[in-house]
């Protein structure tokens, strides 16, 4: 597809939902609502919320409630058309899927899935992407369409019979002759993309290091420097911890909702059960806890790690705590150098 | 574009249960019976033992409770409740009749499968009590299924000893041996004086492949216990136990429980002593 | 024999703080007069020293939720004259706007939920709706408005951070401002409404008595709230530097408050004083709502400073219409820097209830001496004198009969700010 | 829901000012969409900011706001003490003792009363503002400088329940996150964050400005190495310290008493 297309194609795919992409509020990169198609920022940086958040909302309503119990509420249910998701967050759904779409399934994420469609996006790594280690550069499924920006022309991929029904809504703006040389083109620019990483390390030894270094003092040195401020579990876009709570409004008669949002295992209460018995009390222990989460037992469950090298964590720490940083120290069985 | 489908499945959904009779077992603690209101879930609902329910009361949130009955009495559920947060406090102030919310049964529950044929040695401590007696049951209500079954229960004091009643009326059945102790007695107090393991050495010889042990209680407990049964030479996956930890939805996702790769609410909240080896969080 | 007759109010209610009223009678004459202020001290000025003017900028607002972004303001004007900073004309509008919500939420929560329960007889506004449902929605919903600039201008609704030193973390965009113009051109219609209420309201006269009155001279030709010159009614101007030749503080044997006092006398600020001394330069329906109220008792009658909140409420929702229009097309400002890190400023605004003024000294960045003179302080001298006066009024007339809430009406009357005293002294008491 | 259709008495409260600026009780006041609901749901029996006439009686709920500043206070707030079932202690200056406790426990505070008010005699003996806690056994605390809206109806409305409060036992940095804001701190900008109460909804970041700590210390916070990281953007720890204090009250001491 010709580039010129680009926002006129995005523009017909309305009809498929509600638009949603990274746009720029307040300063800061966000996947939000698109008021127009020409404010959706790509082939830059990446939005520091990750596009999670458009399947399992930071904060929602479960249920509603009153004298007669409780009624579920899917109001934050929304037909999406997700424009610019890039293939590392691709692959953060799938790994949500693991969780969320196993039985029982959540049925408030498995709604949002249901609804979105997700137009990919290629990208070229920044200084903090790794997802060539994680085997996350590159996609193949979980997506309807996919946009390879090869600066001449798009090569678009086709992931779904809804992706293909997108493409008929403006089958003018595609050729579908791919030729000898547009195939040339995308080899040559997967070959540069490749030799654009900056950082990398071996994730395949990590469940070994993770399960040998577990009693390991580099711990206790990432644990004195650890705020605590639950910021990595944020951005993390393979995070889904929540946490839920009950609110009434201010009225004799107990209505209120039953609310869910985002919680971190960085945070004190996490493992806190009533009667005041705190698992995790240690700062040590969360942090094992996450990082063993991300780098070794989501591996075993469901063979891939749970990092997708999308740097996010390298970008968000304020005390360079993060999977490049952990995974370093606990190699090389050293602590960084300050 | 709202998209609301009415005709879901959704696991998070608690469903009114209404209190039959609840009435204090020892002080703070509270025994509950409770049924969905809908005859036919009622009826219907089955179990394992060993398994757990969330309970909710509107407003003020939900909680994972252990079931204390057992699936061969259908119908009504029991649970032993010890007051000790937000929740159980508001459950305090129901009384018979009352609707409380509930759903599940969550949690993989003791691995019956692996017992049967087999002795039992049930090894409570405090208010680990309270999920063993419905296997305990269970097993009473199976009795041509299993082996021989002990049950080993430790209290504090004679007055903090739960479903006291009830179980030195179990003492009077030639098909169980009841072994009890407290670590305070009274003058009016006929058996053991000590912690629970002084009890081993009452058992009569075991054959270890051919016996199973399951255990609950204070987490300082396990440790002292495990060490009588490998002294038994039970091995260790013959050993099996129910431990707590924070869940909030019961069903794996919201990750509060995650230990490793697990989730206590749905690979546990049983594992044997071998899973505690390999998981070294769990104890 | 001597009869002693004891009248305590206390607490006195619907003010914001803590504060008693205390007469002493004795051979029917009004032996004492004595508002108390059971405010424990906070010594505000001493926590101002050894911080940074950003730290002091974040504290002072703490000194009065009600009045907190006059404190602020008052406080930007000192230290950005202390450090040479000089923000452009837009940032200063951008201010204006921000203070015109204190001004609306402060005055709409005084005159319809604190004054008009006692002209209408009800213990308070809540209790009020039932009768007078419509005003009392549609002045919760007045006060919304003055908190929804709060909270945009401010950051949020009570000690917001947003107003900084040189401009604003976040200002409103485009939508935002025009959506505010809508919403004060709805609110316009009620509070020129509670004009004509107020119209038909009969002013008990047993408090007066003539006094001075003093607010700050805006440095353009309109009505306004900020200055940088006292303005005093007897006609005579002063440089706001000077504000501690003019206005006397002493410490008093039977008050807690210190107090304050202009030409060795009390001295009334707040609504009244700014629609006495500068009310004519009003325009609009505020010029048509001043029309309507004023008359030549306001000189010696504080009951009417709700009235004057009255008229400030219009010329506020019209000045916020001007605003609007003003900065919509305009570029947000940048923060300006300050020049210098020591220099010495007084700053001046008019907050809800009168004048304020926040003097710094900063040496290398740090802030060596700091003094705060608040509303309440200024004018709690001509409340024990007004109410002394109704006393004598009440008495020489034998209307004793609710005699309390009488004083309180008038106490009331000031919008007392109790908390906002700085100064708490506390005093032996016979 | 509850057995029988007994209608349950409303809940009487009281609402209190001690010492500091008022800005709790506003804030009630200032909920403009919820107010009548609460006078409605409630038996305001003593909002003397709000209401005259109050009636002192024993009562289920007392929300007090303010430090103890007088020994008048500390009786008023004892009494208070003796008649309501449930204290909830309302805003920084209840919680903590308020920024007039910044130089807590420092030996400052006689010099400074004679800087402000001279050798004046007082009818009360004037005292550092102390939280409530340091005088009389608090139920529930309501942190914030002022009070937010979204934690103070939340907590009235599982009173009037009886249901218990949940506290937010996050630091400011989770709502700021959850705001989609980018950390200052990695601009080497002086946030207190990390070492904050959260429930105030991270509205100062939010505006692209520090977190100034008005929340009180966060209990689970890692000071040590939070005032590390400030000292590393050029400032010294004395005076990272002294930030830390202007909204930490008597409450911060235990956290910097070792560093």
């Amino acid at each position: 597809m010709q580039p010129k297309f680009f926002q006129e194609f995005i523009e017909s795919l309305k009809r498929f939902g509600t638009i949603y992409g990274p746009v720029r509020r307040n300063g800061v990169l966000k996947y939000d609502r698109v008021e127009s198609v020409d404010e959706i920022e790509l082939d830059g940086e990446r939005p520091m919320i990750p596009v999670k958040k458009l399947f399992h909302p930071m904060k929602f309503n479960m249920f509603q409630f009153d004298k007669d119990g409780f009624t579920p509420d899917y109001s934050s249910i929304e037909k999406k058309v997700i424009v610019g998701v890039p293939p590392c967050e691709i692959h953060s759904l799938l790994r949500l899927d693991e969780v969320f779409m196993e039985q029982p399934v959540d049925p408030y994420y498995a709604k949002q899935r249901e609804n979105s469609a997700i137009i990919g996006y290629s990208c070229l790594p920044g200084d903090d992407c790794f997802c060539k280690s994680t085997g996350t550069d590159i996609v193949e499924e979980g997506f309807d369409l996919f946009f390879v920006n090869l600066g001449e022309f798009y090569l678009v991929w086709v992931g779904s019979s809804l992706g293909h029904d997108m493409v008929l809504e403006r089958e003018d703006y595609f050729d579908e002759n791919v030729t000898h040389e547009d195939i040339e083109d995308y080899i040559e620019w997967r070959q540069a993309r490749d030799k654009m990483f900056k950082v990398s390390f071996d994730f395949k030894s990590m469940p070994d290091i993770m399960e040998l270094s577990y009693g390991s003092p580099i711990w206790d040195y990432f644990a004195g420097k650890c705020l605590s401020c639950g910021q990595c579990s944020m951005v993390c876009p393979t995070c889904n911890c929540y946490t839920v709570t009950d609110v009434l409004d201010v009225s004799s008669e107990p209505e209120g909702r039953r609310e869910r949002f985002w919680d971190s295992c960085m945070f004190v209460d996490y493992s806190l059960v009533a009667g005041g018995h705190n698992f995790r009390g240690a700062r040590a222990d969360r942090l094992k806890l996450w990082y063993t989460h991300k780098m070794k037992a989501f591996a075993n469950e469901y063979g891939k790690p749970a990092c997708i090298g999308c740097g996010r964590c390298v970008r968000t720490c304020p005390v360079d705590i993060n999977v490049l940083t952990v995974a370093e120290a606990l190699t090389k069985m050293e602590v960084p150098a300050q | 574009m709202t998209v609301c489908n009415h005709e879901d499945n959704n696991p998070f959904q608690p469903e009114a249960a209404r209190i039959v009779r609840q009435h204090d077992l020892i002080k703070d603690h509270r025994f509950f019976q409770v049924r969905f209101v809908d005859m036919k879930r009622a009826m219907s609902f089955t179990y394992n033992p060993g398994q757990f329910v969330m309970l909710s009361i509107p407003g003020v949130g939900e909680a994972p409770f252990s079931i204390s009955s057992t699936p061969s009495r259908p119908g009504i559920l029991e649970m032993g409740i010890r007051r000790t947060g937000k929740l159980t406090e508001a459950l305090f102030t129901k009384r018979d009749n009352d609707i409380i919310y509930m759903r599940g049964p969550y949690g993989n529950g003791f691995n019956l499968d692996q017992m049967r044929n087999k002795d039992i040695i049930i090894v409570a401590g405090g208010l680990g009590v309270i999920p063993l007696r419905s296997i305990l049951y269970y097993v009473l209500d199976n009795r041509d299924q299993f082996g021989r079954l002990f049950f080993l229960y430790g209290a504090r004091t004679p007055e903090e000893m739960l479903f006291r009643t009830e179980f030195f009326e179990l003492k009077e059945r030639h098909d169980i041996e009841c072994l009890y102790t407290v670590d305070k007695a009274t003058s009016e107090w006929s058996e053991d004086v000590g912690v629970v393991t002084k009890l081993f050495a009452k058992l009569p010889e075991i054959d270890p492949h051919q016996t199973n042990a399951v255990i609950c209680g204070p987490p300082v407990m396990y440790k002292y216990v495990i060490q009588e049964l490998l002294k038994l030479e039970l091995p260790k996956n013959q050993i099996q136990m129910t431990l707590e930890r924070r869940m909030k939805c019961g069903v794996g996702k919201c990750g509060h429980c995650a230990l490793d790769h697990i989730y206590t609410c749905i690979d546990g909240p049983v594992f044997t002593y071998w899973d505690t080896l390999h998981f070294r969080e769990l104890i | 024999m001597t009869k002693t007759q004891k009248i305590e109010i206390e607490p006195l209610a619907r003010v914001e703080g803590h504060g008693g009223i205390k007469v002493e009678i004795k051979n029917n004459e009004i032996k004492d007069v004595q508002v108390k202020i059971l405010e424990g001290p906070r010594l505000f000025e001493t926590l101002a020293i050894g911080k940074t003017p950003a730290e002091d900028l974040s504290l002072v607002p703490r000194i009065c939720a009600i009045c907190n972004l006059s404190h602020k303001y008052a406080s930007l004007r000192a230290l950005e004259k202390a450090l040479d900073i000089h923000v452009p004309e837009v940032t200063q509008t951008y201010r204006q706007l921000m203070h015109h919500g204190e001004m609306l939420e402060s005055h709409s929560l005084h005159l319809y939920f604190l004054a008009l329960p006692d002209f209408f007889g009800y213990d308070n506004a809540v209790a009020m709706a039932e009768k007078y449902g419509d005003v009392v929605m549609k002045a919760l919903a007045l006060k919304k408005f003055g908190n929804k600039i709060m909270r945009l201008m401010g950051g949020r609704m009570i000690h917001g951070e947003n107003p900084v030193l040189g401009g604003f973390g976040k200002l409103p965009n485009r939508e935002t401002l025009l959506e505010l113009k809508e919403e004060a051109l709805t609110h316009l219609d009620f509070a020129m409404e509670t004009i004509d209420i107020l119209a038909s309201l009969e002013v008990p006269d047993y408090p007066e008595r003539e006094t001075q009155f003093i607010c700050l001279k805006p440095p353009h030709d309109e009505y306004d709230y900020y200055g940088d010159i006292l303005l005093a009614s007897d006609g005579k101007e002063y440089p706001l530097e000077d504000y501690k030749k003019v206005i006397i503080e002493r410490t008093v044997s039977h008050s807690f408050a210190k107090r304050s006092a202009y030409n060795e006398r009390p001295f009334t600020v707040g609504a009244i004083a700014r629609v006495l001394n500068i009310g004519d330069r009003l325009k609009g329906k505020a010029k048509e709502a001043r029309d309507k109220l004023l008359n030549e008792r306001w000189h010696r009658n504080p009951i009417y400073n709700n009235f004057a909140q009255a008229i400030e409420q219009v010329f506020s929702l019209e000045d916020v219409i001007r605003i609007v229009d003003e900065l919509v097309d305009k570029a947000h400002p940048e923060i300006v820097n300050a020049a210098r890190d020591s220099g010495t400023g007084t700053g001046g605004v008019e907050a809800p209830r009168g004048t304020l003024i926040h003097h710094y000294t900063i040496e290398n960045g740090v802030t060596v001496d700091a003094d705060y003179i608040t509303p309440t302080a200024m004018f709690l001298d001509d409340i024990e004198a007004f109410i002394r006066k109704s006393g004598e009024n009440l008495l020489a007339k034998n209307e004793m009969d609710g005699i309390e809430l009488k004083l309180e009406m008038v106490a009331r009357a000031y919008d007392p700010c109790i908390s906002c005293s700085a100064h708490l002294v506390s005093v032996d008491i016979e | 829901m509850s057995g029988g259709n007994i209608t349950k008495p409303k809940p009487r409260v009281g609402i209190y000012g001690l010492t500091g600026c008022a800005g709790d009780q506003l804030l009630l006041i200032h909920c403009e969409d919820e107010l009548l609901d609460i006078f409605n749901a409630f038996d305001i029996r003593s909002f003397v900011m709000a209401s005259s006439n109050p009636i002192e009686e024993d009562m289920d709920v007392a929300l007090v706001e303010g430090s103890v500043s007088t020994e008048e206070q500390k009786k008023h707030l004892m009494d208070i003490r003796k008649r309501a079932k449930i204290l909830v202690a309302i805003g920084n200056c209840a919680t903590v003792g308020g920024v007039q406790a910044m130089y807590a426990q420092d030996g400052t505070f006689k010099d400074r009363m004679k800087k402000v008010y001279g050798d004046m005699k007082f009818i009360t003996e004037p005292m550092e503002g102390q939280p409530l806690d340091a005088f009389v056994t608090v139920d529930y605390y309501l942190p914030g400088c002022p009070i937010s809206a979204k934690q103070a109806l939340p907590l009235l409305s599982r009173l009037l329940h009886g249901a218990p409060p949940e506290p937010f036992p996050h630091p400011v940095c989770h709502e700021c996150k959850l705001q989609e804001n980018k950390c200052l701190l990695l601009d080497k900008k002086f946030c207190l964050g990390p070492l904050t109460q959260g429930g105030c909804g991270a509205v100062c970041p939010s505006h692209g400005l520090p977190c100034v700590g008005c929340w009180g210390p966060h209990s689970d916070a890692n000071f040590k190495e939070h005032i590390t990281l400030l000292e590393s953007f050029g400032m010294t720890k004395d005076e990272v310290i002294r930030r830390i204090r202007n909204f930490g009250g008597h409450k911060i001491l235990a956290y910097i008493k070792d560093l």
